[in-house]
């Protein structure tokens, strides 16, 4: 019975494709609150503490140094970037009030809010944010590096004024300013300073509407309003509390007694879930996870035969059972997918070759391939190695050698540890594996790096390590990477998609999901593509 | 043993009636483990009917699993494995443990002294930790669990040998074959050994048993051969859903009580034939 | 009390002989750990390059010879420093330590109960040999021995909590109830009833086995005749002098027990979701979090050690004979 | 004649079914007098513990029981008494003293304690007066600075001091009847004697009942005031001691005392004419016993400065107690012990010096019987495989080993049949003949033989001296006779030599050693031969070749 991982590992994108062309995107900027309207029919009340889970315990909350998932959920109320996503994935304001890009889609121009100040009082300025992205993000962060890197110059002409210049067009920059992925750390504190070793990183100063108040480790984070937060009567919440709780057992008993209001990502097991959907207190959504949109597949390694045929592949997708994949080993969380990307994420297109489950198309085509049983009815023999994450992926292996095994290729499961895993997949050394990987809202940031030539880099994990290549792919990836006009992106990445749901370089298995159980108390939480990791200036509990 | 001895040691066994039904038992489930294949022919890994169906509903006499499995077939072909990991492992832990008992008890002095901290330092750690961090490591397949069962299993052997080997040889017997010219060999191989063999078989019935648990103990916390159907396995694997299938523990839990408790009923019995302290209090 | 004085330098030594070679295997067993710390963080980060990985390595020392590695390893843990785990983002000692009480509790409790209620009932079953009162022990004991252990922890947790609701089924106290001093030792106390109950039972079995096969050998021996003879009173020759020399066996056996329980708490613990270090060896084990379950491996050693040198020195308090043998 | 304090009669305790006979006593009736020694004499099997046991309540329960008769003590019979009342005679009315010291006391309690037990339970003296008792006990039965040694756990007492300690606890309560179950045996010769003095003296002086259970001839005829001798549960002789020692009727009481080992006038000294087959020059050994890293080993000397000399044909005896190191000569000469120094002279070759090839040869030449039959005989072989085994080893065809090993079992007196079976089909004596087998089949010319009969019964003692006499006149054999029993030395032996704490004290004819001994330790020990003053009859007395009279009876 275990997490799928304990925190969920950092995938940071790797090379997204470099982009060239600009376009223009003007955001109508909006001022003021920026709850949605969705709950706002209740009025808010002040006040209460919203009690929830941190599981694993982070390491740290300085977001900037540390960006897995339950830092992330903390932190996320401490520290702020410059927009946020509503949950179709299009920019909101955050610390920027307003944006302009450029028509030819090279200089991105945020405006700041005038009145923020950091949790020691300090005014949050545009120097501030040339620091973060210029200097410190870069420096600790890999993932906010890739993107800024793209970056000709960052300046900042005014106090509340900054203009990111990039090198070549590249749309998806605007997807690069969610909280995690670029934060906003104070200037006054780090310049100059050893970042990693910075004594505030124990007592983190951000800009958001809760302030670090006590960290009792192993035991709980307890987190209490900003009074001086910059949209005033915000926050509602007197604080927020996050307990750690290692056991999953107990977290569920601890959601299902009402001592947490909040439960998200993997801290229920699976099979805990359709038993608390029924709970009459609880609220129970998988929205909030666009921006991260997992997906799962059979990750398999081209340089192998026959894995290298795609007609084998292809018998592969039609001898699994991806619904029951959903329904018996995940218990229902996730969606079934069509091609290579989430169908939550940007310019996501249905119109693919679809792998219903067939066993006789499957046998056809491994008769194609000149693959006949045996005497004991097996075609062909392939390890697989299922993901080390836990018992879920456990169980998703020995439902795989089974369903092989029906069609006539008989599947040697293959025991491994994370170290193991990771080792073994980055140099290419394994069959078939299981894999899943963050899409991070667009697919020039999450989804390209997977399929792409240039990203076949033996020893670096989440690359295209099953070797898969195909030229054509590549330019449309390129060319999607730099259009700056929505709909030419979508033709091109629609066409990506046909070609891939053909060439099935992997084979999808789930649009992972995460479930969120909220007491129905919480009001307004859970509005964005970061749902529980958002900054909760807006959420307020109702009365028992 | 002649056939003579061999009718006495029967008779000594059968006096004990719990042995027998041990032995009854051993049949059994041995029987089971022969001929799981044709009992259950499918795989038991397959998916034979609905998810979660409780016991005596169709396709699953003992219910099925989350994954739709039969338990019924999962237990027959687990028998296998528990058995035969059961065995091999005891067979690897004897032969490390009477080699080193062997040597240290018949040489003494210094050999015994090299042997004896060594298996002392084998005997200080915690043995089922070590199990795990063994099979951790190397990474869970039948050979590195037999392996690692064997690692943390021999020392009681080892010290046991060790025992007879020493009080055997100072044996007059013993001493008679040195002074009547035996070599070395011919005293370790026909004279200490066949003597000592009686609490070592008696020990090693037992330790079947131990190591059936400690397999089932390792699959029960994930680190079984992920190819092989194994009551620990099942056990493990059905923790996290006993409030839906209560059955998908308690039967193969059963079957572990089963082989245990049989074994050590045999291993009872066959101390009290092989024994002759206690043979002779009961004449 | 020379003797007892040197006595225990003597098990000091040899204990720390013993620790040091566990220190070695361990070194041995972190080398063969798959992927060295640097790839773990490497796969962990998802964002390393080559260049970052041999930086690691570097900051690590995993590029210098094996023996200087080894004494470096030696030498930190000499230090208390069990290394650090990459998962946890900790120093391993700070998690072990965090999560020891909670085992000790748990252990020693059992512990406690496991050798009273066994060697009552052995002494029960060795006084009425034959009779059903011995049988029903003998059954119950040999029944308790080869039962699994995590599987009479989950039967225990699925009769008397999920199905009468009468204890609680995992934990180690209400979440979040905020109970303080003496409500709050009756919480844990309530939580801990199944895991100890669970736990005692097999080590309960074995020593009830062992203390009726003891009794009933020293029965035979002379000096109870002796005791018979001066007329004593059944009671008086059982407690005084039947008992007292077959404890002898138990405590050894329970002496070896003891340290080997807390290893055995990893299966009651991961049932029970009892928070401490056999639970945390089962998430290691899950994570292959190598750093925690070897520092797991090397603390519960020392238990075992130090339960080994106690039980040598309770064994020389009962038995005059250990003293002078010195 | 008073009241008898003890009156048994018609007593029967049945065994369980399956043992070797119903009645592990069988109508037995006796009887002891106060102030009267009754010494109840009877091999091993004969019942005569199990009397003493039915007595004390201390028979296996229940699959031993008294099955018939009664045991009237002062006219009450015991066996029908409450529990409580019967446990109230035990320890307090009659009293035991057992075989084994070293295994009677409780290990884990103070001897003082153990004494106090008794009085705790049978008086109501606190426990300040049980302590005062307790030590003027101690100091009663002998033992010195009683006050000390109350504080003593057993381990720490030799058996001769354990042995008082329970004399002393059996004394606590003054009891009417003491019963003493061969309370002596266990015991070196010469604490024999103190021990057996002790209780004579403590008898006297008490006027107690003493019941004395013992296998030993001379230690009857030391104490006994009456005489029961016991057989296979039957009562076959009873009378005053003076008529059954001097007088005896029943063939089984003759053939007994018949069988008590005694010096007699020896075959005339044997001519020690030519070159020595054996000398053993300075040959010392030092065993290191324990030790470690906090502790200096123990050092024992088991040899020192040991020289003898052993002529081809001639009978030499080795004796001393236990602990003298008299078997570790006899052990070197074969080669199961390497001597720290000395020679070892074999036909003029030193043994010691050679490595194990070359000392293969003189194996063959030098053979040993060992002491315990049961030990010295592999169990999973057959007896033809035993005896054959040593000249296969040395090459010989198995064939013809097994040809020549049913010759030999013939000649030790055992039937052909007998090479095909196992050793636990034989009887104690019949499988010390297959070890004198086993080393005759290497033709050797000196037999060690080490303690070979004194796990034996008296009466089959004799046989196996009988035929080891047999054996070495037939054989020319030279032999080297390891004994603590100087009678049975003075028996077989030609030369004698005495040995005390690991040093040869002195060395003589056998005729010298025993009637002129020179040496004090050699007087002490012939002195406590139990029963010398007693002369075995004359019509039982038999020649250097042991008893001839009396048929052996199977």
């Amino acid at each position: 019975m275990t997490r799928p991982l304990p925190a969920l590992p950092l995938r940071f994108q790797r090379a997204a494709a470099a982009g060239l062309l600009a376009a223009v995107l003007a955001i109508p900027a909006l001022s003021g609150l920026t709850a949605t309207p969705v709950l706002a029919q209740e009025t808010p009340v002040k006040g209460g503490v919203l009690n929830s889970i941190v599981q694993p315990e982070p390491p740290t909350l300085m977001l900037g140094l540390n960006q897995q998932g339950p830092t992330q959920t903390v932190a996320g109320k401490i520290y702020q970037s410059l927009l946020t996503y509503d949950q179709k994935l299009n920019p909101m304001p955050s610390l920027a009030k307003s944006w302009t890009v450029s028509p030819d889609g090279l200089t991105y121009t945020f405006k700041l809010f005038e009145n923020v100040t950091w949790h020691d009082g300090k005014p949050f300025t545009a120097k501030d944010v040339v620091f973060s992205t210029n200097v410190f993000l870069k420096e600790v962060h890999p993932r906010a590096r890739a993107v800024f890197s793209r970056c000709e110059s960052i300046t900042a002409p005014d106090d509340y004024t900054v203009v990111f210049t990039l090198k070549e067009a590249f749309p998806a920059f605007l997807q690069s300013f969610e909280v995690s992925s670029a934060p906003m750390v104070p200037a006054h504190i780090y310049e100059g300073t050893d970042f990693r070793a910075n004594p505030a990183n124990a007592t983190p100063i951000g800009t958001g509407p809760f302030k670090l108040k006590e960290w009792v480790k192993g035991s709980h984070i307890q987190l209490v309003r900003n009074d001086s937060y910059f949209k005033p009567g915000l926050p509602y919440l007197d604080g927020i509390t996050f307990r750690v709780i290692p056991d999953a057992a107990s977290r569920s008993l601890a959601l299902e007694s009402g001592q947490v209001q909040q439960t998200q990502y993997s801290d229920l097991e699976p099979f805990e879930v359709p038993r608390m959907k029924t709970h009459p207190n609880l609220a129970f959504s998988t929205k909030g996870y666009e921006f991260v949109a997992p997906m799962s597949w059979l990750e398999i390694n081209h340089r192998v035969k026959p894995l290298d045929d795609k007609r084998f592949r292809k018998a592969i997708a039609y001898a699994i059972d991806r619904k029951f994949i959903r329904d018996k080993i995940w218990f229902g969380l996730g969606r079934i997918p069509t091609g290579p990307i989430n169908s939550v994420v940007k310019f996501y297109d249905p119109k693919v070759t679809i792998y219903e489950p067939n066993l006789d198309k499957a046998k056809a085509l491994l008769d194609e391939m000149g693959l006949k049983p045996d005497a004991k009815g097996v075609r062909a023999t392939v390890k697989i190695m299922p993901m080390p994450y836990g018992e879920t992926w456990t169980r998703l292996g020995e439902y795989l050698k089974q369903a092989l095994g029906k069609v006539g290729i008989a599947v040697t499961l293959e025991s491994t540890d994370a170290a193991g895993w990771s080792q073994r997949v980055a140099n290419w050394d394994y069959e078939i594996t299981t894999n899943f990987l963050y899409q991070y809202g667009d697919p020039a940031l999450g989804v390209a790096r997977t399929y792409i030539s240039d990203n076949i880099r033996k020893g670096v994990l989440f690359t295209n390590t099953m070797g898969y290549s195909n030229p054509k792919v590549d330019a449309l990836f390129a060319a999607g990477a730099r259009e700056v006009d929505p709909a030419k992106r979508q033709t091109l990445y629609s066409e990506v998609q046909q070609i891939l749901s053909d060439d099935l370089p992997v084979v999808w298995l789930l649009e992972m999901e995460f479930p969120t159980f909220l007491d129905k108390r919480v009001k307004n939480a859970n509005t964005t593509a970061i749902g529980v990791n958002d900054t909760y200036e807006d959420v307020w509990l109702a009365a028992k | 043993m002649n056939a003579n001895s061999s009718w006495v040691f029967w008779r000594a066994f059968a006096r004990n009636k719990g042995a027998v039904l041990g032995l009854v038992i051993l049949a059994g489930v041995l029987t089971l483990a022969l001929f799981a294949s044709v009992f259950f022919p499918g795989d038991p890994w397959d998916m034979a009917t609905a998810p979660f169906q409780p016991p005596l509903s169709d396709g699953a006499p003992l219910g099925s699993d989350m994954l739709g499995r039969d338990i019924a077939a999962g237990i027959a072909h687990g028998a296998r494995v528990s058995l035969l990991i059961g065995l091999t492992s005891t067979a690897a832990a004897l032969a490390i443990g009477v080699t080193l008992g062997a040597l240290a008890g018949f040489h003494g002095g210094w050999v015994d002294d090299a042997i004896m901290r060594f298996t002392e330092l084998f005997q200080t750690i915690p043995n089922f930790v070590l199990a795990v961090v063994l099979v951790a490591i190397f990474t869970p397949s039948l050979t590195t669990i037999v392996a690692a069962i064997a690692i943390v299993s021999w020392p009681p052997l080892a010290r046991l040998a060790r025992g007879e080997f020493m009080s055997l040889r100072n044996r007059e017997f013993v001493q008679a074959a040195i002074t009547t010219g035996q070599s070395n060999s011919s005293i370790i191989l026909r004279q200490i050994l066949p003597n000592s063999l009686s609490p070592i078989i008696v020990s090693a019935s037992l330790m079947v048993a131990t190591a059936i648990l400690l397999e089932s103990s390792l699959s029960f916390l994930g680190l079984g051969d992920p190819n092989a159907m194994s009551w620990g396995y099942m056990i493990g694997a059905a923790r996290t859903v006993i409030r839906q299938a209560w059955w998908m523990s308690f039967f193969p839990g059963l079957a572990i009580i089963l082989t245990v408790l049989a074994l050590n009923l045999v291993g009872e019995g066959l101390n009290d034939a092989l024994n002759p302290k206690l043979a002779r209090s009961r004449g | 009390m020379l003797g007892f004085a040197q006595l225990f330098a003597s098990r000091l030594v040899k204990a720390l002989a013993i620790l040091i070679a566990i220190v070695v295997m361990n070194f041995f067993l972190v080398h063969a750990a798959p992927g060295d710390p640097a790839m773990v963080m490497a796969g962990e980060a998802g964002a390393a390059d080559e260049k970052f990985v041999a930086q690691l390595r570097e900051q690590f020392g995993l590029n210098r010879p094996l023996y200087e590695q080894l004494a470096t390893y030696v030498g930190k843990i000499a230090q208390g420093d069990l290394g650090f785990s990459y998962r946890q983002q900790r120093p391993v000692w700070s998690i072990l330590a965090e999560r020891l009480p909670a085992t000790l509790i748990l252990t020693l409790t059992a512990f406690a109960l496991a050798l009273a209620a066994g060697v009552a009932l052995g002494t029960l079953a060795a006084i009425t040999v034959g009779t059903w009162a011995d049988s029903a022990i003998t059954v119950v004991a040999l029944l308790a021995y080869a039962t699994p252990i995590y599987w009479i922890g989950l039967m225990m947790s699925l009769l008397f909590s999920i199905q009468l609701g009468w204890l609680p089924a995992f934990g180690y106290e209400t979440i979040g109830a905020g109970y303080t001093g003496l409500a709050h030792a009756a919480d844990v106390a309530q939580h801990l009833v199944l895991p100890v109950v669970t736990l005692a039972l097999f080590y309960m079995a074995g020593y009830a086995r062992l203390t009726r096969a003891s009794m009933l050998e020293v029965r035979g021996q002379d000096f109870v005749k002796t005791a018979k003879a001066k007329g004593l009173t059944p009671t008086r020759v059982v407690t005084r002098h039947i008992l007292r020399n077959a404890i002898l066996p138990v405590i050894t056996v329970a002496g070896i027990q003891a340290g080997q329980l807390v290893g055995g708490s990893i299966l009651i613990e991961t049932v029970f979701a009892w928070p401490g270090i056999g639970r945390l060896a089962f998430e290691a084990v899950l994570q292959r979090d190598y750093q925690v379950l070897l520092g797991i491996f090397l603390v519960t050693s020392v238990m075992v050690i130090l339960f080994n040198i106690l039980t040598d020195i309770l064994y020389g308090l009962v038995d005059p004979r250990i003293q002078a043998a010195r | 004649m008073t009241t008898p304090l003890l009156d048994v009669r018609g007593l029967s305790i049945a065994l369980p079914p399956g043992a070797d006979r119903p009645l592990a006593v069988d109508n037995l009736t006796f009887t002891l007098n106060p102030n009267e020694i009754l010494c109840v004499v009877g091999e091993s099997g004969s019942g005569k513990s199990m009397t003493a046991h039915a007595m004390m309540g201390l028979l296996p329960h229940p699959h031993v029981r008294v099955s018939a008769g009664s045991l009237l003590f002062k006219g009450r019979d015991v066996l029908t008494m409450p529990e409580a009342e019967q446990r109230s005679l035990r320890g307090g009315r009659i009293a035991m003293v057992f075989q084994e010291p070293m295994t009677a006391l409780n290990p884990l309690m103070r001897v003082g304690r153990q004494i106090g037990e008794s009085l705790r339970e049978h008086t109501s003296l606190p426990a300040a007066g049980r302590r005062a008792r307790v030590v003027e006990l101690l100091d009663q039965v002998g033992l010195p600075n009683p006050a000390e040694l109350a504080d003593a756990y057993p381990f720490r007492l030799s058996g001769g001091q354990r042995q008082r300690v329970m004399i002393a606890m059996a004394l606590a309560c003054q009891p009417d009847i003491l019963i003493a179950d061969e309370p002596t045996t266990a015991l070196d010769v010469t604490t024999q004697k103190q021990i057996l003095d002790l209780i004579r003296a403590i008898q006297a002086e008490r006027h107690m009942g003493l019941m004395f259970i013992t296998h030993d001839f001379g230690v009857v005829a030391e104490i006994a005031h009456r005489v029961a001798v016991m057989r296979h549960g039957k009562l076959v002789e009873y009378g005053a001691a003076s008529d059954v020692l001097n007088r005896p009727q029943h063939p089984y009481t003759r053939q007994l005392i018949a069988s008590v080992p005694h010096y007699i006038e020896h075959r005339a000294d044997h001519a020690k004419s030519g070159p020595a087959l054996l000398v053993a020059e300075k040959v010392r050994k030092v065993f290191h016993v324990g030790g470690g890293l906090f502790k200096k080993s123990k050092t024992v000397v088991a040899g020192d400065d040991l020289s003898l000399t052993i002529h081809p044909g001639e009978t030499v005896g080795l004796v001393g107690e236990s602990g003298s190191g008299k078997s570790t000569l006899g052990r070197s000469i074969v080669g199961l012990i390497k001597p720290d120094s000395g020679r070892i002279l074999f036909e003029g070759t030193d043994l010691l010096s050679l490595d194990r090839k070359g000392f293969r040869p003189y194996r063959r030449a030098v053979q040993m019987v060992f002491q315990d039959p049961y030990a010295s005989l592999n169990p999973r072989h057959t007896i033809g495989d035993i005896v054959a085994q040593g000249p296969v080893a040395f090459g010989e065809n198995r064939a013809a080993a097994l040809t020549r090993a049913r010759e030999l079992l013939a000649m030790v007196g055992l039937d052909g049949s007998a090479a095909d079976r196992y050793p636990h089909e034989f009887s104690g004596g019949q499988r010390q003949r297959v070890g004198i087998a086993r080393a005759l089949a290497m033709e050797p010319k000196l037999l060690v033989a080490d303690e070979p009969v004194s796990a034996l019964d008296v009466s089959v003692q004799g046989q196996v001296l009988e035929l080891l006499d047999d054996i070495r006149k037939r054989l020319g054999l030279a032999m080297l006779f390891i004994t603590h029993d100087l009678r049975i030395a003075a028996q077989v032996c030609d030369t004698i030599a005495v040995m005390r704490r690991g040093k040869i004290v002195e060395m003589g004819t056998a005729r010298e050693v025993f009637t002129h001994p020179r040496d004090a330790y050699t007087r002490s020990l012939l002195d406590a031969i139990p029963g010398k003053g007693w002369e075995i009859p004359a019509d039982l007395r038999h020649g250097p070749a042991g008893p001839r009279t009396v048929e052996a009876s199977a």
